[in-house]
């Protein structure tokens, strides 16, 4: 399964979209915090974790997703909410905690719900995986179409959530696919020092599904291997997994020195960024010249800008608002 | 007032099993998207019974056992709730919450508030509570303070069979997870012992118990007994001991402790001055100090005597029959608890 | 690995005292609980997990094992505490709730610890392989010869430590073993309803360790693999998995009516009980006669009804003996 | 009195974090039985600081950063404690303990009560508690009750460095599991705020602070402020800003909630007669409750007003600042208590 132009088109935009995201939200997140970097400051405050670099796993698997269809993602989960079809300007007055925010602040960067699209998260390592295979399940019984997938690191693995949830997904053969960001860092522990194999996807075997492994963080790969998966999910075949080697090319959050990183690492991951590569591929394939690039990045840019402003320009919530919503 | 008392003596008087399984039923017969899940809930029925009947009515896909999973299960009914199924699930014994309270605590509280009240989540958790059956330090556990301590689910604990089938009927309905703990001594199964006073009349028709409503289930003027579950009825039994001296006990029965109806509590101390509170869960840090502190940062001067409490200490459940039924509430605990208050130190007694 | 003819006779020994223990645990569980059974009630109250049908697992792995390594057992204990050298009184008034058993009365037969020949258990699913994996951790840590075996049966494989303390054994190369009794059944719920896979030996490859399969509850075959996998652990070669297809010859607990079982199924098994598999051997092998195995059989008996009698006269706990040992 | 006001003014001044590491390097090089688990504790020094510098000293088998497996880990600290070794293990955030509290509960807790005192279970499990600084509702949770309500653990919360390393001394050397929780704003992480009271003097040689034995930080004879680690800071701040008003607060640190020193508060109130307790968990069914339970059974009559809290209120932790810091005690909202409790019906105001 090769993307079409149109395909390639729209994960090329999901990818920058989701990347200048990031850089946007990188710049406003300092604000306030310096000369000293205090977290709790700034009009962003809080814990951090941007995708930058993992781009590939977000737009080559929610290209075959309907609004309709289930994700849940991780505490790094701007990429593939925006891959998802998340409302941008709701989700980034989320993350500045705003009143106009998806759940008027009360969540922040790593609650981003938006039942709209399916899309929901949570900051604890491996609990997006239950609430996955629960979604397929609902599914599976409503006799709805549609498909869950839950993202995963490649740390969180080592969770016994990424067990149960996978084998409870196999036993009911639900249309459920796990989705493991191998970005080779849990933190500060590299992947060979928390996991007893190089690769997860062998870890398939024990659930008796499908195991596949994308190697060099390719989208075209990610989006093929995906798209089978996926397709088979609808088609009643039951659960797969996939492991991405992917690229962490931030810290593990904003204000990670990353002093455990080994020397050169960043730069030669630099060097393979796949928004780059991905730009390349649409020049080669698709003809896209440089004025055309030029002017979508900017029509994406304006998209991203746009949000932002309409975050900042949107009211804090009240303090007692914090009491309301408690219950449904 | 008690709905049960009103009802006709040996009408279908119902264990609270199967008004469990009843009110399931009757809301799995009236909403599709109702169904069940837990570990041998099935053909087996429950471990506790609470399930009995229903796999043959509605089929293993609506009545469905699950591995020995309760994080995958738990946070499926989490994800399901979301996706607009109603959920019953079952925590074999709430001893087990340790394996699965991330789901529990962190996504399944949470995520009403986490999504601005975009997301409902109507999950209903059954677990079994309590002791005093030697199961050991694992098996045996109340943990009623440790629930009603986290923010977002809302906490029943039926103490009859009446209440039990109101109350899960209003569970099923609520949009919001609640925990319902249900204490295996009451059951109804006899393999467990049981208090015959929980197997009371319950009326065939759907019926819903609003949360947050206590009941007075014995009137009195002299001193306020406040308990759940099994302690509603060692309160019952202590103020039957007290009327023979002369002493009228006004019994309360929680029934939900989220939402906590303190105002059924302080109306009844605001009349007897007289506190007493049972707990089979531990007592430091939990339920009984909750309700001491709700009469005192209230108003103090309520209080003829210094509050009592009957809880477990805090202390593991011991396996022996002997120390477990040490360290149990009891009905001449409450008695003593009694006269103590006599004792205490107080400035209006009398 | 053959057994020698000494090691025979010590497991056939330790099978017989197993066996005969729990069918006497059962005759006086009874006790008291008709014609009304009330777990509350009797000389032994509460929850009761015989072992019947699984003593293979237990001695031939112990067989293997000295008192100085580490075993943890599940909620179904007693025939690898027998196996593994627990003092028969002190734990058979354990059992009792008496004074003079191991923990005074506090634990019961889900709890029994026997620190003199280091082992413990849980009754909870999957609790007794963290702490095998911490104890396994220790003895590598301290230079200490000795390996740590967790029990687990096949049910519980599907929980979240399960995999955890796997991963954690396999990336410490630890000496660690799992043994996972698979009886087929967790509690009413059949294994195929459960796990995603038919064999959990299987599941090993998720943490690159061997795996192996043992069937039809064969002592042999068990102290061959059993004993493979032990060498191996005390070579530093790390941790193994062993899945043995044994038998559940009683109830889940005592008062299980078993309603979930297939018909026929108790019955063929208890034509295949080892006991009498084991006899024959060792009448085949070793020419034990008649004779000699009714006097054998008497005299591990006797052991048996020794420990039972010292239950049985022995002291209950004062009540308040119950607020001691909160705390070291 | 407290211990560090006897020192010399900047002596030695050491953040909470660098006091913790201090001790727990002092205790391994004395005894090799002692290590560390946990996540990112070896290279990265901890999230929180706590294990800074250790790993160069010590070395990756004693400094052992773990998958993300804490149900694993938990587990294991059981079994390398139950076999001779002496644990410290850190839970990243306390909000994550519901990945592993079975562990933790009722392993942990109860292995040295489950085999009558045979086995002991010398783990520290260090966590971190507190918000604040917008780190959202997974994040930002105390769960001082949830844990003090569990039995069988001791619970240790320093206020400050000199208490932070003479607690994890005695945490160290404890035959028991002992929960040492730290706040975030109190560990003089510049990225996370910090309170500046809580870096003061300490000593460089080890010394053991005893457990279940309060400290009176400040002395007064109006009012009691009782509290645990930030709260203690902002009763302090809270007793300046009433001693400018004349009103003399006397300002109480538990340090340990298991053991809890109820004589302190006790003797305190009774000299006092007025009580507010301070508490940055949530509101219902823990440790707000359980201090004036404290007071209200043992006399109610040294009360003079109904006693106060001001504790989170009984929501999940908003991440919006204007919401998180609308919820969050302060010194303000402790004075508005104060005032209150003015108003509120008595019968010996004055
Ligand atoms: C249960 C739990 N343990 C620990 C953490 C703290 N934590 C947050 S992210 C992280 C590392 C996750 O690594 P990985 O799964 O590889 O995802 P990545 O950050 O690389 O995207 C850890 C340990 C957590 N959030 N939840
Ligand atoms: C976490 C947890 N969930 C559920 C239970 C209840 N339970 C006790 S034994 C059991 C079945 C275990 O099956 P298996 O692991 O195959 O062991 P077996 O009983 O067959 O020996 C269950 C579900 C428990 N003790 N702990
Ligand atoms: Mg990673
Ligand atoms: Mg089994």
């Amino acid at each position: 399964m090769t993307p079409t132009r149109d395909q390639k088109f729209w994960m090329y935009e999901k990818m920058v979209i989701s990347r200048y995201l990031e850089e946007s939200i990188e710049k406003i997140y300092l604000e306030g915090k310096k000369p000293i970097f205090n977290m709790a400051n700034g009009p962003i405050p809080g814990e951090m974790h941007l995708s930058n670099g993992q781009e590939p796993c977000a737009v080559g698997v929610c290209a075959h997703l309907k609004p309709s269809d289930v994700v849940t993602s991780t505490h790094r989960p701007h990429h593939v909410a925006v891959a998802k079809g998340v409302d941008l300007k709701k989700m980034v007055a989320e993350i500045f905690g705003k009143r106009t925010g998806l759940s008027g602040g009360r969540g922040g960067h790593m609650h981003i719900f938006d039942p709209s699209v399916n899309f929901a998260c949570s900051g604890i390592i491996g609990q997006g995986m239950g609430p996955a295979v629960g979604a397929a399940l609902s599914r599976k019984m409503q006799g709805k179409d549609g498909v869950a997938v839950a993202y995963i690191g490649e740390g969180a693995v080592n969770q016994g959530a990424f067990h149960e949830a996978l084998n409870l997904a196999a036993v009911w053969k639900l249309p459920f696919i796990t989705i493991i960001e191998d970005n080779a860092w849990g933190i500060s522990v590299a992947k060979a020092q928390s996991t007893a194999v190089p690769d997860n996807s062998v870890r398939a075997q024990a659930y008796g599904m499908p195991g596949y492994q994308v190697r060099n963080n390719d989208t075209y790969e990610i989006f093929r291997v995906a798209g089978e998966a996926i397709e088979r999910a609808r088609n009643g075949g039951g659960p797969s997994l996939i492991e991405i080697e992917t690229s962490r090319l931030a810290g593990h959050f904003m204000g990670d020195a990353e002093g455990y990183r080994p020397k050169g690492e960043l730069q030669a991951l630099r060097a393979r960024d796949p928004i780059p590569a991905m730009r390349a591929r649409l020049m080669a394939e698709e003809g896209l010249s440089e004025a055309d690039d030029a002017m979508l990045v900017a029509s994406y840019r304006a998209i991203v800008d746009e949000a932002v402003a309409f975050a900042r320009n949107s009211e804090d919530p009240a303090g007692e608002e914090a009491l309301q919503h408690v219950f449904a | 007032m008690t709905a049960q008392a009103a009802a006709p003596a040996n009408e279908r008087r119902l264990t609270i099993a199967r008004a469990m399984a009843e009110s399931i039923a009757q809301e799995m017969r009236t909403d599709p998207s109702v169904f069940v899940m837990g570990e041998d809930i099935g053909q087996l029925g429950g471990v506790f019974g609470n399930t009995r009947g229903l796999i043959e009515e509605f089929g293993s896909e609506r009545i469905r056992d699950t591995p020995i999973s309760e994080t995958a299960f738990m946070g499926a009914a989490v994800g399901a709730a979301s996706d607009g199924m109603r959920l019953v699930v079952e925590l074999m014994f709430v001893d087990f919450f340790g394996v699965c309270f991330d789901a529990i605590y962190n996504s399944m509280a949470k995520n009403v508030y986490f999504s601005g009240g975009n997301v409902k989540v109507p999950v209903v958790l059954m677990t079994s509570t309590g002791g005093g059956y030697s199961d050991g330090g694992q098996h045996s556990q109340c943990l009623y303070g440790t629930f009603a301590h986290l923010p977002g689910m809302k906490v029943v604990v039926p103490s009859n069979a009446y209440d039990a089938k109101g109350l899960m009927t209003s569970s099923i309905r609520d949009d919001s997870p609640v925990i319902y703990m249900f204490h295996k001594g009451l059951q109804g199964m006899g393999w467990l012992g049981t208090e015959p006073g929980a197997t009371v009349h319950v009326p065939e028709e759907a019926y819903a118990i609003p949360f947050g409503k206590a009941a007075v289930v014995r009137k009195g003027t002299d001193v306020t007994i406040v308990s759940v579950g099994m302690g509603v009825h060692q309160g019952l039994k202590a103020a039957e001991k007290l009327a023979a001296e002369g002493v009228q006990a006004e019994v309360i029965d929680l029934r939900t402790l989220v939402p906590l109806d303190r105002d059924t509590v302080f109306d009844s101390v605001a009349k007897t001055g007289r506190l007493i509170v049972i707990d089979e869960d531990y007592k430091s840090y939990g339920l009984s100090g909750e309700i001491i502190a709700t009469i005192a940062e209230r108003d103090i001067s309520v209080l003829k005597a210094s509050p009592q409490r009957v809880a477990y200490p805090d202390i593991p459940i011991p396996f022996a029959r002997s120390m477990e039924q040490y360290a149990l509430p009891n009905a001449d605990k409450i008695v003593s608890a009694f006269r103590n208050m006599k004792r205490t130190r107080t400035w209006r007694w009398l």
